[in-house]
């Protein structure tokens, strides 16, 4: 068996690659809860694309207030620093190259850095893109955070995505359960492979060659 | 003397036509026109194509407007959340159509609507099947797909305050799509928590100067609000709790 | 002789037609005089194109401020109800065509409606063409307030413009110190004459046919 | 902790290169950082193409850099003015070339850069010298032509306040290109009156966020104001008045 870490200890692993200072979007889902492990006591500027730089943390009980959401509309709050501004500002913001680092959940990441994370296209579902196609074009640096396998233990790492794209070459690095993996114009390059995972066993589990 | 207020949510719908490009602002429950919705469906106007960044949420607002029957066609970037069962089932029985556009895309469109530019090149979405069909180019070594503006007849938005004048202040995130819908409609409504003097508000932070708006409505103050300062004591859809889950 | 008006009488003509509630930017020079005609006690929303609506007159002696300036970069005062905003935002109002009028000055207007006001297209010259272009496009209606001729006696009104263009098919109106014409499908139409000039007098004068 | 402030202008100006592409805020003389452009002449890059509305009023500020003959090109809408013999002499003399950009396309060019936006279609300056050689098309009945992003390696704008985290509040149509410029550039420095405590600044008005902003340095308030208040008393060139013309 290989060692897998858990996700929250992914998340952790995602933050402490965070520099002070960065300008940070975190997506729904998992990459959330790298905010719950950014080093105490550093200055990150979280933006969330519905409209504020300077994110905070959940409110206190009862202090709960509805015109104050992230992305995923939950209740946030707003730390000394904060600035508001309306949709178009925000996602000129990503657009425009001026965010540090997106954090994404992904479907699959292709070798050449493509990201599939909106749609399985799957007949008859209700498609649903909401910001992912702008968050993968959306930073410095895109990091995708996931689970090296699916469930069923299908590689989400792979030559050629098969589910419908979200960007084109755009992730930059992809932190998994297994290990950290690089998005290189050779493809993917080994970070770093957690506990006594080998490189022979990760390619094997992807089959797919990776770069040392 | 300019005084664009009117007495009620009425008036402030009055005249919307069946077939017409109706712009609802908010994202999900935060800034969502939720009197000017109940006031369309009141008033009743047919075969809306209507532009949101959702699809609605709960029974309430926009998911009310498509229960009622009232809107062909909705232009979003996220119909489908935990709670838009309404629009999920009106989609299935193939009672409403979906253009589906990415959120910055949807946003620039809108904006480009109110600043009259023709088209503009994004690189969001290229290389993907919101983008096939779609003028490409490349631009300095980067690829871009070519978007259109998202006009409409009319807008319907929500904002903190507003004066006679129809200049507006937001609050917080829910200022989202208000700023650039206001400026992407032949007729822009907004209802306020309140209206106040003209002069009241500061020139330096009136976020929608008042040439974007037509119509004014004020509504009353939101549950967690108090004079315009939170006082908390809500859930997140603006319900008051019980006495012990506040403390 | 025909009958001309003064330049203020021709200011105080373009203010009377413009509405309680217009949202008007006066152009540099002359159009600047029709601040001083608007009727007392209407509310009209002066634009200007470096960032301000509600636009009030000039400041009382001593109190001048140096970040409250017009287009034309002299002292104004703001007016209870005004609005500050970025470059790129009031130009977007003008493009978006949320200006109800624009009042210009001219070198040359054609009968099809365009307008030359920025060039003289004299070698050597040092060009300028700040928001003319902007302007002359950026409002539901376009007046242009000048003579009807040039101090040498040449028409300012012309089958096509010989100067270089600002804008093409853009002029609504033009009120000159003869009479008011409204730019048609079918060229100048006489909308109203001064004194006691006469339709064929300036067709005379200008070499054209006026629609009546 | 980001802290973003300098301590002096020459530390704000540090590292423009020769060549470099300089946007300079400012419409005429107000928001003119002219302390920063007076750093940038003691600093000593050549051969900048700088990118203003103007092209200098009399012998300071940017008509200074110019005289200083540290610019190699003019990217402007405005160069002529009544007191821009600086920028007059130079070019008749073959010394600056100029680029000359309707004001309204220049603002949407640099706002472009910022946004990333790859190019748009305006309907400004169809059909005139200005547009001669560049890409035209019809969209939906209405004639527009192809502009480009206009970005810069450096920004050097003013505004009224700061925080260490570089969030922006200007002061009246003093804001004018400061915050589309902040975005349009590599490094985007900022000269402000005084720079206060974070957390001072309301996140409802604060107009350019922080992350656009590289550097701050304090130059002290301007003649005109006190503790950020107005109190009059200079000419339009913000010189203090005799006493007799304050009265």
């Amino acid at each position: 068996m290989t060692t897998r870490i858990s996700r929250a200890e992914l998340a952790a692993r995602v933050a402490s690659d965070i520099p002070e200072g960065a300008v940070v979007n975190l997506g729904i889902g998992a990459p959330t809860l790298v905010a719950d492990y950014l080093p105490e006591g550093l200055e990150i500027v979280l933006h969330t694309e519905n409209g504020m730089l300077g994110m905070g943390p959940a409110p206190e009980r009862g202090r709960v207030d509805p015109d104050l959401i992230n992305a995923g509309k939950q209740p946030v709050t707003a730390l000394a620093g904060a600035a508001y501004f309306h949709h178009a500002d925000s996602f000129a913001m990503m657009r425009g190259g001026h965010l540090d680092v997106c954090v994404l959940g992904a479907f699959q990441v292709s070798a050449g850095g493509d990201l599939a994370n909106w749609s399985t296209g799957e007949p008859g579902a209700i498609p649903a893109v909401g910001g992912a196609m702008d968050l993968a074009i959306g930073a410095k640096d895109v990091y995708v955070m996931t689970d090296l396998l699916t469930k069923g233990g299908e590689p989400k790492l792979v030559a050629a995505c098969t589910y419908p794209l979200t960007g084109v070459g755009c992730v930059s690095r992809v932190y998994t359960d297994h290990g950290v993996f690089d998005v290189t114009p050779d493809g993917f390059r080994v970070r770093e492979l957690f506990g006594d995972n080998t490189h022979g066993e990760i390619e094997s589990l992807l089959g797919l060659r990776l770069e040392v | 003397m300019i005084d664009k207020t009117v007495p009620d949510v009425a008036a402030a719908v009055a005249g919307i036509r069946d077939g017409a490009t109706v712009m609802i602002g908010g994202f999900g429950r935060a800034g969502q026109p939720v009197e000017l919705i109940d006031a369309l469906i009141a008033q009743g106007a047919r075969d809306l194509t209507v532009v949101n960044n959702n699809a609605g949420n709960g029974d309430t607002g926009l998911a009310a407007l498509l229960a009622a029957g009232q809107v062909r066609k909705m232009i979003c970037s996220f119909p489908r959340q935990s709670d838009s069962w309404v629009f999920d089932g009106l989609y299935r029985d193939g009672k409403v159509e979906l253009e589906l556009v990415p959120q910055g895309n949807l946003a620039e469109r809108i904006r480009a609507a109110g600043a009259g530019i023709g088209g503009f090149f994004t690189p969001t979405g290229v290389g993907t099947h919101l983008a096939e069909g779609k003028e490409t180019r490349r631009i300095d070594g980067r690829d871009y797909v070519l978007e259109y503006p998202i006009r409409a007849d009319v807008s319907l938005i929500s904002a903190r305050a507003a004066d006679r004048w129809g200049n507006l202040v937001y609050r917080e995130t829910a200022r989202n799509f208000g700023p650039i819908m206001a400026a992407a409609a032949e007729t822009t409504v907004v209802q306020v928590d309140e209206i106040v003097p003209l002069g009241w508000l500061d020139p330096e932070v009136v976020v929608t100067p008042g040439l974007y708006v037509d119509r004014v409505v004020a509504v009353g103050e939101r549950p967690w609000l108090r004079d315009g300062e939170f006082i908390g004591g809500v859930d997140i859809e603006g319900r008051p709790l019980a006495d012990e889950d506040a403390s």
